[in-house]
C-alpha cells in the first residue's frame, strides 16, 4: 500500500546525514500515566500535517492502574509513520523511547521489536536506591543487546531537570522533543501542534512544554546518533484523523441514526463515549441501558417506531443479544448492530483483537435467521459502514451486523473526510396515512421485500409477532406460513446479493495462491502481498466485506488459482499439530463458510495471539505456502 | 414543543371512535379468564379519551395475558418473554407521541424480567404497565410463578411451591423513580377501569397489579378473594381511586389513604403480602418524579439542515 | 423399519372378514376436554401389551383452551400400530374417530389423511339446534367425500346415551370400545387396562367404563363395516413405554445427576414436569429458575462444586444461555444441556417440530467454543444419551449439548428397558487431598484433558476464570497463553473422535444416493430408504449421532455414492425457486456442516412446515431425485 | 445429617490456619482503592474461623471488584458479568458444607445482574453477598452506575448522569424473604470487619452494601462522606454491629436500631437514600426466613444401591 513497503526500516547508522525511510515505525512505552500517548498522538499528528501517512495505536495495559515498573503494565503508543498511507500498524519498531527498562521487556514479550531496532532508554535505574532495580536495569540491557537491540542509555529524567522541577510531568514532552529531532519532525510543526493541545491550559504551560520539547531536540542531538527521514507524499483530499471506534461514532451520526443504545463493554465502549458527548448535536441520543439484552430491546422498541437506531457491543454482549437478534430477523425490525470484536472466548481477553465473531454474527440464533453482516477493513469503512447499514437495514427491514474490533477500534490514522449529504441521514418518520389494502409483511414474492406500517399511521395497525405470522401479522397455526416466511426472509439475502459485484482481486486475477481476508487484517494483508509480488511470487489476496450474504462470484475467483487460503485472527487448528489431519481439523470461520459455499478445498492460516497480524509475518506465511506447493 | 416539526403529521379530519375500532378479533382466552376484563376497560378507556388507534402502542412479552395487543386494534408489539419493559421503553424514547400500553405477566414481570422491572420503574417513562397476576405460568401450562402462593401444586412444584410469594407491591415501592403503583382485581370492573384510567392519565411509568383469575390453572387462589371481599382492603381518599357508592359497598375493608404517603404505602403493600387485608386502588403516586424521555428525547426532530451543519462542525474537530 | 412397511393400508373393505395389515394408523379427533387422548393411549398400551409396536403422538393444539368447533382446536392422539416397532408417527391415517367435523379440517390442512382414509364421524351434528352447525356439518360430509375419505356417519352420542347419563365424560370408553372392535384389539385387554388406569378411582368407575367399552365394542360390529388386523410380532426383551422427554428424564437419573436447572420452556418443559415429581426418589433435585440464564449459572455452580448438571431446555432458551455456554467451554465445567428443538426462529413455532437449532449449538457463541454435540434418534437414545453426555462431559470436562426435539418429546413407543448398573451414575464427589503440583488446568498435550479440583479438596485451590487464562488458571496477559489454551479446548473433539466408529450405512455401502440425517428424523427416513429399496432404487441412509466432533469417516462414505443428500426439517432454499442458484442457494444446516468438513456436493431436502417429516415424503422425494439424476 | 457420607471426607489432621493461608498473590487494584480493606476483612475472619481454604469458595462477577476471587487463596468462581448469584446458589444448592463468598459490584448487582439479585434474595441461601459499591463502572473506566449520584460526569454521561441513583437498601428491603440487610464503609476496617463477621454469622443470604472508594473515577463522592461523618449514621443496640467505643466516637451521628423491624429499616434507608443520615450498621436480619437449600438439598448423598432402587421403581412405572 505505501510507495516503498518493500524496504524495511533500515538498521543503525552511524550520526551524521539521516536515513532516508519509505516508513518508520516508533514506540514510547512507559508505566501508565507518564503521558506517553500525549506525546505520541502529537508525533502522529505533526506527521499527518506533514503529509506523511500514519497509523497510531495506544497500548492499552489489562488493568486500570498496574504497579510501576511491570511488565504487564506497559503503556504507551506505537506511531508508524510512512510515505505513502498508512493501513496498519506495521511489524516490528524501528525506534522505541522506553522510560523503563520492564516495560520495554512487557513489548518484548510481544513480538514488538527485532534486532536492529534502536532503544532510547532511561537510564536513571541504573544508580537507583534500591539495589534490586539496579540490579534489574543492568541485567536487562545485558539482555536487550544479547537479543540484539540498539540501545542508548539515556539520563532522560535529569536532562528534563534544567527545564522542569517535576520531570515526571514534563518528560513526555522532552521525549516528543527527542523523536522530533530522530525522526526529522520539523520543531516549529510540533511547537504549533503542543500550542494547540495545551490552547486551554494557558500560556505559561505552553511556554514550559515548549521548553521542554526544544531541551529534548538538542538533547538528541548531542546524545543520539540515529536520524531518520520519511518523505512525505503529496495530498489531494481533505482528510480527518480518528480511531475506528469514533469513525463508527461519526458513521452512526452521518446515517443519522438517532438512538444508540448500550451497555458497556470493552473495546466497543469508547465509541459510545464519543457518541455520549456528541450525537445531541446532531438530534440524538445515548442510551446506557441496564443490559445487553435491554439495549438491544429499546433499540429495537425505537425501530419498531420508525426510528432506525443502533446498539454497539462486543462478544459477549452479542452473545446476550442472541434472542432479540432472532426476534428482529423474524418480525422484519431494521435494526444496526456493531460489534468491535475482542479475544474471546468468553470474557477472553477483553482489550486484544479477534475475528472471532463470524460465525456467531452469522448462525448464532437457533432456526433460521438470515441477516446481512459486513465487516469493516479500513478506518473509513468504520464510518462509512454504519451509513450503509442503516440503509440496507431499512431497504431490506431487517438487522444488520458490522463487524469491526479492537485493532481498527484503537488505531488512529488519516483518512478521507466524508462529503456527508443530507440523503446519508434517515427520513422523518412517515405518519402519511397508510393504505390497509397492503398487509404488514406483503412480501414480494422474488425480493421478499415489504413496506413497513410506523405507529401513528392511519389504517396501518398491525401486531408485531415473533411467533410464525402471516402476512397480516397473525399468529399462524397453519403449517404453510412458517414455511412462506422463512422463504420470504431468505429471499432478501438472495435481492442483497444480486446487487453486489464480485469483489475486487488484490493483485493478478490468477495465480499460484489466493489470500481471503476480512476486516481488519485487509491492510497488512496487502502490504504483505505487495512484499510478495515485488519478489516475484505468484500470489493475489481478495478482501470480503460482506459476508452475509456473500460478495458474488467467489467461485469462479477462487477456480483460477491453485491454491486458496483465508488468513484471520481466530483460532485453527495448525494442520501440522499432533494428531491433526485433513479430516479431523478444525479450521478458522471465514475459512469453514467459505468451504461450505464454494467446496473449493480453502486452507487457512490463523492464531489467536489477541495481536494484529503484521505484514511480516503474512508475508512470511505466503512464502512458506509457496514452498510447501502441493496442498 | 421539542420542534416535532419534521416527524409529525397533523390530525386532520375529525374523527369519533367507538368501542369496534380498538377491537383486534376475537380474544382467545380460556372461558372465565380474567384478561378480557381488562381487555375491555383499556379498550373503554381509549374510546372515552378518543385516542387514536392509530397513536396507541400496545407492547407485551410472552405469556396468556401477553396476547393483549393481538385482541387490540391498535399497533403492537408481541416480543419475547421478559422482554416487554425495554421495547416499551424504546418505543417511547423518540415517540412521545404515542400512546404505550405494556401487558405483562407474573413470570413475565417479575421473573425472566425483574432487571428490566427495576430499571423501567427508574426511567419512569410515561406509560401504563399492567402486571397481569395469576399466580401461575398460564401459557407453559402451570408452573410456578414468583407469586405462586407457598404450596401451590403446580406442575414444577408437584408437592407443592416451596419459597414464599414474591410480592410485587413491596418490590416497586422499593424501586427507585417509582412514581405510581396500584392494585385492583379483574373481577370488579368499575375499579378496574377506574384504576387503569388514573393510571393513564399519571405522566410516568403508572404500575397496576391486576389480581387476574386464571379459572384453568389456579382457580383456588382466587375463588377465596372473590368469594371473601372481606380480605380486600378498598383505599379510598381524594386522592385515590373512585367509584360509585354501590361498588364500594362490596368492600366491608376500606381505609383512607393518601398515595403521596410512601411510608404508609409500604406498611399497606406488607399487610397485604402476608395475605391479610390486601389493599386495592392506588398505593403510591408521585407525579414529580423525572421522567426518562425528558432525556431521551433531545434534539428530536432537528432539520436535516441543523443535522448536516452539526455533524460538519464536528467532522472540523477531526481534521487535519 | 417393520417387517411389512411396504403394504400402506388398504382402502376399506365389504364388513366380514378383517383385513390384514402390516401397520394401521388411527386417530381420534375432537374438541379439548374430550378424552381422545385418553382413549388413544390405552389402545397404544393394549396394542404394546399384545405385543405390537406402537408409536403414539398427541394432537395438541397451540391454544390451552381453544374454542369448540374449530379447526386449530383439533386435540386428539395419533395411534400407529404395526407388526414390527414403530419409530415415527408413521403417513397419512387409515381410520380416524372424529367427534366433530371441525376438527377434522384441522387435520386436514395437516395433511394427516388420504383417499380411502376410514372416517367414523360424529352424526349428532346434523341435527343440531343451530342452523350453521347443521349447514356446516352437510356441507362438511360432501366435502370430505368429494376428497375421496370414506365417511360413516355415526351418532356416537346419543349410542352412549344408553350406557351413561353424561356422554361427553363417557364417549371416549365407547370410542376405544370401537376400535378395539375395527382394529381387532381384545375387549378382554382393554377391560384390564381400564381397570388400571381407574383403578384409584374404585370398582364403580371402572364399570361404567366397562359399560361403554363393551357398548362401543358392539355399536361397532352393528354400524362399522370395516375390520383390521395387525398381527403382533413376538418380542424378546423387556420393554418400557415413554414419550421422549420422559426418556430424557429417565436418562438424567439413569446418569446419577443430582441437579437439573431449567425455566418453563414448550416443548422441553415437560421433561422438567415429569423430573419434578421423581428425581428426588433417587435423590436429585429440579431447580426452577427465574430465567434461563439463572438456570445455566445454577447449574454450572453445582458443576463447579462437583455435582455433574443439567439443564433442559428449547430454541429461546438456548439463545439466552449463549453467554455461559460460552464460558462453560473457556472454563471447562463439565454440564449436560439438553435441547428440545423447536419451530423457530425466535418464538416460532413452540409447539411443533424443527431441527434448527443444530448450527447455533456448534457456532451459536462468540470466539472458537469447541463443545461436544449430540442427537438423539429414537426414543431409546433420550434415555441413554444423557447418560453418555455426563459421561463425555466429565471425561472432555467439557460442556455436551443433547438435541432432541418437538417429535421425539411427544412421541410415544416401546423400547427397551435399559439395564442401568451403579456405574452408570456420577460417583460420588472426590474430596480427597489435591497435589499441588498439578495445575487446575494441566492440559494433556495431545487430548487436551485435564483432570478437575473440586471444591473441598484440600490443596487444588483455584479460581476459575473466564478471562483467558494459564494453566494455573491465572489471568493471562502474556499473548501465548490464550493460544494454548485454545488448542487444548480444540484437542479434546479431536480425542474425541479418535474414541469413534465410521457411521454405519444403512443398506447398501455404495449407491447411486446416500441420504443423511440426524435426530428425530431416523425412523421416517429408514422407512422410506426400505420401501424404495424394496423396488429396487439404489439407495441407502446415514444417521449421524454425534455432530461435534463429526463421526470420523465421512467422506470415505460419501466418496462412494453418486449423489449425498441430507433431509432435515430445517429451513433450505428450494433449488427450483424463483432465482435461486447453486451458489446463492441457502442449504440446510446440516447440509452447510458437512459441505464445510468434507467439500462433497451435498444437496438438500428440507422444509419447516413444523411437522414430522413422513415415510411417504421422503419416499417420494427419493425417487425425484434420482429421476432428476446428475446433479 | 442430610446422609452426606457418600461425598464428604473427613477432616484429618488438626491444622491452624494464619492469614497468609487465604492470601492469594498480590491483588492489582489501583492504590487506594476501597477494595483492599475488604479482602483485608474476609482474610481475617476466615482466620478468626479457621475456615479451611478449600472448603471456601469465592464467586464473583466482573468487574474491579469481582477480582477478588484471584487474591484469595480458596476456591474462587470469576464467572461472568451480572451472574455471580446464580452460580453462587448452584454452588450452595449440593454443597452446603462449602462457605460461600459472593463479590459483586454496583453495575454487576444492580444493573446487568438485577433480575438475579432480586431472585437471589428471594432464594436466601446462606452466604455473604458483599456488594462492592464505587457508584461506577471502574473495570470499563467510568461509566454511569445505576448508583452513580444525579450529576457524576462519566464517559457515558458527560454532561452529568440523568437518572436518580438506585438505593440498594431500599430496594433490598422490598424483596421478598429478605433475611440480611446492613451497610457498612471501606473506610472504617473494624465496623466492616464486624459487619462482614455478623453477616457471615447469619444464615441466609447476607447483603452487605460496601460504600467503596474509587480514588480512580469517583474520588469526589465518597471524600465528602468519608471526611464529614455526621452524613453517617451509626446504627446500635444489642442486636446490631458492635464496635469499640474508640470508634463508635468516630460517628457523630448514632441511633438505636432493632433490626427485627423491618419498617424501621425501609424509613432509615430511605432518609439515607436521600443523602442524609446514610445508615451504617446492620438495617434487617430475620433468621427465620426459608433457606433454599433446605429444598435444593433434598436426598443428598443417598447410596448408590438406594438411586438404582429408586430408578428401577421409575422403569417399572413405564413397563408394558
Ligand atoms: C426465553 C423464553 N423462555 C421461556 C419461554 C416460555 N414461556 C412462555 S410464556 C411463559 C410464562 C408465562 O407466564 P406469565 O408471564 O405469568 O404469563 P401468563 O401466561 O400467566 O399470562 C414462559 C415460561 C419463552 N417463550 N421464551
Ligand atoms: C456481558 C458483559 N457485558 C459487559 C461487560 C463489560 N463490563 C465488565 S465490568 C463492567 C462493569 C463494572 O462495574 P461494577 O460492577 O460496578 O464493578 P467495579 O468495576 O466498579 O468494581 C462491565 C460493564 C462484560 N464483561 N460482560
Ligand atoms: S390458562 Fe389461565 S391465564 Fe391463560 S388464558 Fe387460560 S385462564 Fe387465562
Ligand atoms: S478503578 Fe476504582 S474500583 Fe477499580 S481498582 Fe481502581 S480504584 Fe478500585
Ligand atoms: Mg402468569
Ligand atoms: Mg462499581
Amino acid at each position: 500500500m505505501t510507495g516503498d513497503t518493500g524496504t524495511p526500516v533500515a538498521a543503525p547508522l552511524e550520526a551524521g546525514t539521516a536515513v532516508r525511510l519509505g516508513e518508520l515505525i516508533v514506540e514510547i512505552v512507559s508505566d501508565s500515566g507518564e503521558g506517553a500517548q500525549k506525546a505520541g498522538q502529537a508525533l502522529g499528528a505533526i506527521s499527518a500535517k506533514m503529509g506523511n501517512g500514519v497509523w497510531t495505536v495506544e497500548i492499552i495495559p489489562a488493568e486500570i492502574k498496574p504497579p510501576a515498573r511491570s511488565r504487564a503494565g506497559a503503556s504507551g503508543i506505537r506511531v508508524r509513520i510512512g510515505s505513502g498511507p498508512m493501513t496498519n500498524m506495521g511489524d516490528e519498531a524501528g525506534l522505541v523511547v522506553a522510560l523503563n527498562e520492564q516495560v520495554l521487556y512487557g513489548r518484548i514479550e510481544q513480538r514488538a521489536y527485532r534486532p536492529g531496532t534502536v532503544v532510547l532508554l532511561e537510564s536513571k535505574w541504573k544508580d537507583d536506591q534500591q539495589e534490586l532495580i539496579r540490579r534489574q536495569y543492568t541485567e536487562a540491557v545485558a539482555d536487550f543487546r544479547a537479543r540484539g537491540l540498539v540501545v542508548r542509555e539515556l539520563p532522560l529524567e535529569e536532562a528534563c531537570l534544567g527545564v522542569t522541577s517535576d520531570p515526571r510531568v514534563g518528560k513526555n514532552m522532552f521525549v516528543l522533543g527527542m523523536l522530533c529531532r530522530v525522526c526529522g519532525r520539523a520543531l516549529e510543526k510540533a511547537k504549533e501542534e503542543v500550542a494547540f493541545v495545551f490552547g486551554r491550559k494557558g500560556q505559561d504551560v505552553i511556554e514550559r512544554n515548549h521548553r521542554l520539547l526544544e531541551a529534548g531536540f538538542h538533547f538528541a542531538e548531542e546524545n543520539v546518533p540515529e536520524r531518520f527521514e520519511v518523505p512525505p507524499a503529496p495530498r489531494t483530499t481533505d482528510l480527518i484523523v480518528t480511531n475506528g471506534n469514533q469513525a463508527v461514532g461519526l458513521g452512526v451520526m452521518a446515517a443519522g441514526m438517532e438512538l444508540v443504545a448500550m451497555y458497556p463493554i470493552t473495546p466497543a465502549t469508547s465509541a459510545s463515549h464519543y457518541l455520549s458527548g456528541a450525537i445531541q448535536k446532531v438530534g440524538g441520543v445515548v442510551h446506557q441501558a441496564e443490559d445487553e439484552i435491554a439495549a438491544i430491546g429499546f433499540a429495537i422498541g425505537a425501530s419498531y417506531a420508525g426510528k432506525t437506531a443502533c446498539t454497539i457491543t462486543s462478544g459477549p454482549g452479542l452473545a446476550l443479544k442472541t434472542e432479540f437478534v432472532g426476534l428482529a430477523v423474524m418480525a422484519e425490525v431494521p435494526l444496526v448492530i456493531v460489534v468491535v470484536q475482542r479475544g474471546g472466548p468468553s470474557t477472553g481477553l477483553p482489550t486484544k483483537v479477534e475475528q472471532g465473531d463470524l460465525l456467531a454474527s452469522l448462525f448464532g440464533e437457533p432456526g433460521d435467521t438470515p441477516k446481512i453482516v459486513m465487516a469493516a477493513s479500513t478506518l473509513e469503512e468504520c464510518l462509512l459502514f454504519p451509513v450503509t447499514a442503516r440503509r440496507l437495514a431499512e431497504a431490506f427491514r431487517t438487522p444488520v451486523i458490522v463487524l469491526t474490533d479492537a485493532n481498527l477500534a484503537t488505531g488512529v490514522a488519516p483518512f478521507p473526510r466524508p462529503q456527508v449529504t443530507p440523503d446519508w441521514f434517515a427520513p422523518p418518520v412517515d405518519q402519511s396515512a397508510w393504505d390497509p389494502a397492503v398487509e404488514p409483511f406483503a412480501w414480494d414474492p422474488t425480493t421478499g421485500i415489504s413496506p413497513r406500517p410506523i405507529p401513528g399511521q392511519r389504517g396501518g395497525e398491525y401486531v408485531l409477532t415473533g411467533l410464525a405470522h402471516t402476512r397480516r401479522s397473525k399468529v399462524a397455526y397453519d403449517p404453510d406460513s412458517n414455511q412462506r416466511g422463512c422463504e420470504a426472509r431468505s429471499a432478501k439475502l438472495r435481492a442483497l446479493q444480486s446487487t453486489l459485484r464480485p469483489p475486487e482481486v488484490y493483485g493478478d486475477a490468477s495465480g499460484e495462491l489466493l489470500i481471503v481476508g476480512w476486516g481488519s487484517t485487509r491492510g497488512a494483508i496487502e502490504e504483505a502481498v505487495d512484499r510478495a509480488r515485488a519478489e516475484g511470487l505468484s500470489v493475489s489476496s481478495l478482501h470480503l466485506r460482506f459476508l452475509s450474504p456473500l460478495e458474488p462470484g467467489l467461485g469462479e475467483i477462487f477456480a483460477r488459482f491453485a491454491k486458496v487460503m483465508t488468513i484471520e485472527i481466530n483460532y485453527s487448528d495448525e494442520p501440522d499439530a499432533p494428531a491433526v489431519t485433513d479430516e479431523n481439523r478444525r479450521r478458522a470461520q471465514l475459512a469453514t463458510l467459505l468451504r461450505a459455499t464454494t467446496l473449493v478445498d480453502i486452507d487457512c492460516w490463523s492464531n489467536v495471539y489477541g495481536q494484529p497480524l503484521q505484514p511480516r509475518q503474512i508475508y512470511a506465511e505466503i512464502g512458506r505456502r509457496l514452498e510447501r506447493g502441493g496442498n | 414543543m421539542f420542534g416535532l416539526k419534521s416527524d409529525w403529521s397533523l390530525e386532520l379530519p375529525e374523527r369519533y371512535f367507538t368501542l369496534e375500532d380498538y377491537e383486534g378479533g376475537v380474544a382467545r382466552w380460556c372461558p372465565g379468564c380474567g384478561d378480557l376484563a381488562v381487555l375491555t376497560a383499556v379498550q373503554k378507556i381509549l374510546r372515552d379519551e378518543q385516542q387514536p388507534p392509530e397513536k396507541t402502542v400496545c407492547v407485551s412479552g410472552i405469556g396468556c395475558s401477553s396476547r393483549f395487543p393481538h385482541y387490540m386494534h391498535t399497533y403492537g408489539f408481541h416480543g419475547l418473554h421478559g422482554r416487554a419493559l425495554p421495547v416499551a421503553c424504546g418505543v417511547k424514547s423518540r415517540r412521545p407521541d404515542l400512546d404505550v400500553w405494556v401487558a405483562t405477566g407474573d413470570g413475565d414481570c417479575c421473573s425472566i424480567g425483574a432487571g428490566h422491572w427495576i430499571h423501567a420503574t427508574r426511567y419512569n417513562m410515561d406509560m401504563v404497565v399492567m402486571l397481569f397476576d395469576n399466580a401461575v405460568y398460564g401459557l407453559t401450562k402451570k408452573q410456578t410463578s414468583p407469586t405462586s402462593p407457598r404450596g401451590l401444586k403446580t406442575n414444577t412444584h408437584p408437592m407443592g411451591s416451596w419459597l414464599p410469594p414474591l410480592d410485587p407491591l413491596c418490590a416497586m415501592l422499593g424501586f427507585t423513580n417509582v412514581s405510581f403503583v396500584a392494585q385492583t382485581v379483574d373481577w370488579n370492573p368499575v375499579h378496574l377501569h377506574a384504576t387503569l384510567r388514573e393510571a393513564h392519565k399519571h405522566r410516568g411509568m403508572s404500575f397496576v397489579r391486576i389480581l387476574q383469575r386464571c379459572p384453568t390453572y389456579t382457580a383456588a387462589v382466587f375463588e377465596e378473594l372473590q368469594r371473601d371481599p372481606s380480605r380486600l382492603l378498598l383505599l379510598k381518599g381524594d386522592d385515590n381511586v373512585a367509584v360509585d357508592p354501590a361498588v364500594m359497598k362490596i368492600f366491608p375493608n376500606q381505609a383512607e389513604h393518601d398515595p403521596s404517603d410512601i411510608g404508609a404505602a409500604r406498611a399497606l403493600a406488607e399487610t397485604g403480602s402476608q395475605g391479610e387485608k390486601v389493599p386495592v386502588g392506588i398505593l403510591f403516586r408521585d407525579a414529580s418524579r423525572p421522567c426518562y424521555e425528558d432525556f431521551t428525547m433531545q434534539g428530536l426532530g432537528i432539520s436535516a439542515e441543523d443535522k448536516l451543519a452539526g455533524l460538519k462542525r464536528e467532522l472540523d474537530k477531526f481534521a487535519v
